[in-house]
């Protein structure tokens, strides 16, 4: 009984110690994984996860903080894709609509060139300086709607992309078999 | 609706499996003429059940009936599992199996086209596994009557050591298991035709005319069968040649157990095989080496249905590492 | 002649022999189409940019007078179809599977048929820079329905150009017509394009169920060589073997050069280069007789009771040139294009353009409904047809899962869409629908990914930006406090003690 | 020939999945993925190594001399969780590499079943250091081939119309039961002579 004890003593007494040694010693610091997970989030900086923005909120989940389906411009698809590099449950967000990419437009009539909305884009895609009319390059908007409460004259809205033959896409070929997936 | 807005004409996987069955004929006739008409109740028995469990899984699934039941899939593989099983095996144990191969095997993954593993070769293995005695009671050729065949089918008691006769694979290991040499197995029993089991070898080659036939149709490519006679008739061979005492010959094996049937029907089945022509030639050549390996060493008789499910497990890698170059790739490969 | 260099053809894997059905419109000489009521002009009307219109509601036109401008380098221009009037400026139907509208030039003709005087170039004498902005300012694009511009095409250097006359496609035929009757026209626009990418030599490759074709084509090579012209020396007409997708792009190099172009390469990067009959015709028009692109040959057939081939203005609406080959009563559909690659029209109110090459009206016993869709069994037909030598089966397994990173390592995007793999389904399945549909998923998330990167290193920026701002505000903001409490302690210590105890 | 037989039985006849049945969180776990089962197959490989080498020493050094082989169990735990811990920690700091392809996996199969029970059944027959080493050996290549056969399956699966209730886990249990029922057709490979 005594032998036993010792020999267990023994060897968990000298296996502690190199644990002990190598934690110390072989530390490592940094983490890849808000890198990974800001790859996965679409990066419109809408900040409607609750986080100034995109890199902010993969910090939030790489250090557990936050829920992995905060993302809405992601939606489902990329809730699923962060639960897969995580390892955690995938959590639906909820019903919702596949919306069609939109992108934010100034009515030049009633914009008073109070610079607002700007200040609140966080992509830069609204150019114009004070007291003169502010416009929206289309090609760089993000849709993440932040510049619409600023404006005190509500004078952007939100629109569709025009269909044209280039984002036109091809349906999901409808058969009597059922979708799978 | 979009292009192509023309098919070629009478083309569909009914025909596909049409000719399959039609296919079993010669050696379904052949069946009959030298074992006895019991096969044909189980034929008809495993027939019954395949469809009325395909019909009530898709009633669950609420998925067309119609059109899948008719597709003959079913059917093809009731009659690949009663042609496996010894045709005297009770009616229940025909029920089992076939719904082990078409619930299990192919319904559980979604239905037709999407299983992994050969629903008939997987029910085969299943019963083999489960009912060893009864599995390994195959009919005497000549010896049994379609009377005493049916009763048997319908459960009679079954003392019946003068009716069934050990197949020729049987009585081959069992010498072998005993040390005797080949050739003096082979003059003393009874259950050895010319090459293969007494009897035996006209239904196997029922399944190779039934295999040509399909080759001719180009229902089948020949890389799967002839794969598979390489990789067990070679491997037979290369044995026999150092030692034909303790090894029967390759003829010996392509010629008994389930080889014909295998080759022509079960390797060659589209959904469970490999699918590219190198993966084809890989996956049959698999399935004969197994095949020779279980029932030289193994302890079930009959090898063919392990090596077609262990050689299912490798399929999807197979497809994987086998895919060919695609246009222009070959081109970019040379320097 | 010498004898021929192409007695071995090259072979491509897969491929299909489906019935052709070309005798129901090629047995009749090409017909003209009365003047419509009006036409519409769409301004895009080639795969690689539009044009910008360069008239107003009101304008009269004459025929072959520039409506729209080439839009950039690889624009083309659009003209005017016939004399007339602009009547409109607006959005209109236009031949595409979608049936989106897009910004088209109506014109009302005044019947007077008035071409616009081009100032002529001298094909032999003028420049190459000349007649290639000629080619692009006359509209040319590639006529097999790619529609290209072929003033892109031609400015590159080349060893072997390849006249394509294969027309693989069941029912149609106005590339056949085209040669039968045109071979002159269509052989002298090959020699330009060919001076022009400096081939060395020309093949003319037909397929062998067009012997009048081929027979033309020989006929008009050997009048070409009497006149003595030392071009004629390296151009052969060769008959190809008749089969589905023979008349692909890169099917046609490697049947006649052997060369595999292998995916996101170009037939130039290996000397060769296809150019469609229809595009040799239509670059001897504008060059030599300087008209610039207004019409086109377009097979009508199918479910009609005067199929044939029509020579149509660019602009006229399938619906009347329906009308006038008469339809018969049980067509519920129009095909655009060939029964392999064509698309359902969604309005027969499109207008024709440069790519359209052939119009069916389809009934149910011509062309049968597609029977339902029935589980793939990997049986593997579609592999062994595949021209592309892929593997269909794989690619739809993966495309109906929505599973795109696995599509792609099975190399959908090498899939050209010929419709072969569907063709020999026994399970009937879509499976071209299933890829174009993959295909556009992919490309979208393509581009959402870009549109991602440049928000996330514009967010950054903006991020970075504000930060440096703060930054250089709060060091203002110090240096400034500190030159006051400088400024002040300079003042404190200058003031003269007053009081010294 | 018996040391290839040791290799041989472990790989495919008592192939530690299919029919030992041990080991079969990871196998169940990590089979999602053909390039994560490479992963976590290469991971058990070392470890299983590993942790026969170090538990014939113990054992053998250890426990049998001082009489107390029926602590096996226990000093076995401590052991391969502490010296999996050490190698995890190593390679993190010093192989970024290794840390990429191993990382990851190290921590999960800590002391998993295949990983405890492997030393334990090796320990039970009677074999010498360079037996228990490839019987280790042996065993995690038998896991590693199960376990990436697996994911291909499982990959391809994932576009298949399983019906909902036997979507995910039953129909993976399936096709693993499947697996076994195969694996079964090997039996009594290993005993001919």
């Amino acid at each position: 009984m005594l032998t036993a004890l010792l020999v267990m003593a023994g060897i968990t007494l000298a296996l502690g110690l190199a644990l002990g040694y190598a934690a110390v010693h072989f530390h490592v610091d940094g983490n890849p994984l808000a890198e990974q997970i800001d790859a996965i989030l679409p990066q419109t900086q809408c900040a409607q996860c609750g986080f100034p923005g995109c890199k902010p909120y993969a910090e939030a989940v790489a250090s557990g903080a936050a829920e992995i389906n905060l993302c809405t411009p992601g939606g489902d698809d990329g809730a699923k894709k962060l639960a897969e590099l995580l390892g955690r449950e995938f959590k639906p967000r909820g019903v919702q609509e596949e919306k069609l990419k939109t992108v934010a437009q100034i009515d030049e009539q009633t914009c008073i060139g109070c610079t607002l909305c700007i200040q609140a884009c966080p992509v830069d895609a609204i150019v114009g300086s004070a007291k003169q009319m502010h416009t929206v390059v289309s090609a760089i908007c993000t849709g993440c709607e932040l510049c619409l409460p600023p404006c005190p004259v509500d004078c952007i809205a939100l629109i569709e992309e025009p269909r044209t033959p280039q984002n036109w896409r091809w349906k999901y070929p409808r058969t009597g078999l059922r979708v799978v997936s | 609706m979009s292009s192509p807005h023309i098919r070629r004409e009478n083309n569909s996987v009914q025909r596909v499996m049409a000719h399959v069955l039609v296919a079993l004929v010669p050696g379904i006739a052949a069946y009959v003429w030298q074992v006895g008409a019991g096969i044909l109740v189980n034929l008809a028995i495993a027939t019954l059940v395949a469809l009325a469990a395909e019909a009530a899984i898709l009633a669950l699934r609420k998925r067309p009936i119609a059109i899948t039941l008719t597709d003959g899939s079913a059917v093809v593989t009731a009659w690949l599992i009663a042609l496996a099983l010894p045709s005297i095996v009770p009616w229940w144990l025909t029920t089992i199996a076939v719904l082990v191969g078409i619930v299990g095997a192919k319904h559980l993954y979604g239905g037709i086209g999407q299983n992994p593993f050969n629903p008939a070769m997987a029910a085969y293995c299943t019963m083999i596994v489960a009912y060893p005695a009864l599995m390994s009671q195959w009919p005497a050729v000549g010896n049994t009557d379609f009377a005493t065949q049916l009763s048997l089918i319908l459960g009679g008691t079954r003392e019946i050591d003068g009716l069934t006769g050990a197949t020729a694979l049987d009585a081959m290991r069992t010498g072998l298991r005993k040390h005797e040499a080949v050739s003096a197995i082979l003059a003393n029993k009874t259950a050895f035709g010319a090459f293969g089991g007494r009897g035996w070898e006209w239904i196997v080659g029922g399944y190779a005319v039934g295999g040509l036939f399909l080759l001719w149709r180009r229902i089948i490519t020949w890389h799967q069968p002839l794969a598979f006679i390489a990789g067990l008739g070679l491997t037979a061979a290369l044995f026999w040649v150092i030692m034909p005492d303790r090894f029967p010959s390759p003829l010996f094996h392509l010629a008994s157990g389930g080889a014909m049937l295998g080759a022509f029907f079960i390797v060659t089945d589209p959904v469970t095989s490999a699918s590219t022509p190198l993966g084809k030639i890989i996956f049959a050549l698999g399935v004969g080496i197994i095949a020779w390996l279980v029932r030289t060493f193994g302890v079930y008789p009959e090898g063919v249905a392990f090596g077609v499910l262990l050689m299912n497990i490798a399929v999807p890698l197979i497809d994987r590492k086998t895919q060919p170059s695609v246009f222009g790739e070959r081109e970019e490969k040379r320097p | 002649m010498s004898a021929s260099r192409f007695a071995h053809l090259f072979h491509f894997h897969g491929g299909i022999k489906p019935a052709s059905h070309k005798t129901e419109s090629n047995g009749v000489p090409i017909r003209a189409v009365p003047l419509p009521e009006r036409l519409v002009v769409p301004l895009i009307q080639s795969s690689r940019g539009g044009a910008r219109t360069i008239v107003t509601v009101g304008d009269k036109v004459l025929k072959g007078q520039c409506i729209g401008e080439a839009e950039g380098k690889a624009g083309t221009a659009i003209h005017a179809p016939t004399s007339g009037t602009v009547k409109e400026i607006g959005r209109y139907p236009m031949a595409h599977p979608s049936g989106l509208e897009s910004l088209a030039i109506v014109i009302e003709p005044d019947g007077e048929e008035r071409w616009f005087e081009y100032e002529r170039l001298d094909p032999e004498h003028a420049s190459r820079e000349d007649l290639i902005l000629r080619i692009q300012a006359s509209g040319i694009v590639g006529m097999g329905g790619a529609t290209f511009p072929s003033h892109i095409k031609v400015d590159n250097a080349i060893d072997t150009l390849i006249l394509n006359g294969a027309e693989c496609e069941p029912w149609i035929t106005c590339d056949d017509r085209l040669m039968r009757e045109r071979a002159a026209d269509v052989l002298t626009g090959a020699t330009l394009l060919g001076r022009l990418s400096g081939a060395k030599r020309i093949v003319v490759a037909i397929e062998d169920n067009k012997p009048e074709a081929i027979a033309a084509m020989r006929a008009a090579v050997r009048a070409e060589e009497l006149s003595d012209k030392d071009e004629s020396e390296g151009i052969e007409v060769v008959p190809v073997p008749a089969r589905y997708p023979q008349g692909g792009e890169k099917q046609l190099i490697k049947v006649v050069t052997g060369i595999e172009v292998a995916a996101g390469k170009l037939a130039t990067d290996y000397g060769v280069q296809c150019f469609n009959v229809g595009t040799a015709h239509a670059v001897c028009r504008a060059l030599v007789h300087g008209e610039a692109m207004v019409s086109r040959i377009v097979t009508v057939t199918g479910n009609v009771e005067r199929p044939g081939n029509y020579e149509v203005l660019l602009g006229t609406r399938v619906a009347d040139l329906l009308a006038l080959a008469g339809v018969k009563p049980d067509t519920d559909r129009t095909l655009m294009g060939g029964p392999m690659m064509g698309f359902t029209l969604p309005s027969a109110e499109a207008p024709i353009t440069k790519g359209s090459n052939c119009v069916i009206a389809a009934s149910p016993t011509l062309f049968p409904h597609r029977p339902p869709e029935q589980p793939c069994i990997r049986c593997g037909s579609c592999a062994r047809a595949c021209p592309v030598e892929l593997q269909p089966f794989e690619l739809y397994w993966h495309s109906r899962a929505k599973n795109f990173d696995k599509a792609g390592e099975y190399h959908i995007f090498d899939c050209i869409e010929c419709g072969c793999c569907a063709f020999v389904c026994p399970a009937h399945i879509p499976l071209v629908d299933y890829f174009r549909f993959a295909k556009s998923e992919m490309r979208a998330k393509n581009e959402e990914r870009k549109a991602a990167e440049q928000a996330r290193a514009r967010f950054e920026f903006r991020s970075f930006r504000l930060e440096r701002e703060k930054a250089e505000k709060a060091a203002r903001l110090a240096a400034k406090a500190a030159e006051t409490r400088a400024a002040m302690a300079a003042a404190q210590s200058s003031e003269p003690k007053a009081d010294p105890s | 020939m018996s040391y290839l037989f040791v290799v041989l039985g472990a790989v495919l006849v008592n192939n530690v999945v299919f029919v030992r049945i041990l080991g079969l969180c990871p196998f169940m776990g990590v089979s999602k993925k053909t390039e994560t089962a490479v992963g976590m197959g290469l991971a058990t490989t070392f470890v299983l190594t590993l942790a026969s080498g170090t538990s014939y020493l113990i054992d053998h050094y250890l426990l049998v001399p001082f009489g107390i082989a029926y602590l096996r169990t226990l000093s076995f735990i401590v052991v391969i969780a502490a010296i999996v811990q050490l190698t995890e920690l190593v390679i993190h700091k010093t192989s970024p590499v290794l840390q990429q392809v191993l990382g990851i996996y190290l921590p999960l199969i800590t002391t998993n079943c295949a990983v405890l029970g492997i030393p334990l059944l090796s320990a039970g027959l009677d074999y010498g250091l360079l037996e228990s080493l490839l019987f280790g050996f042996g065993s995690a290549v038998g896991f590693t081939f199960a376990l990436i056969l697996f994911a291909g399956i499982r990959e391809r699966l994932e576009g298949a119309d399983v019906p909902a209730p036997f979507r995910g886990v039953p129909i993976a249990m399936m096709t693993a039961g499947f697996m076994s029922l195969a694996f079964m057709g090997f039996a009594g490979l290993d005993r001919f002579h």
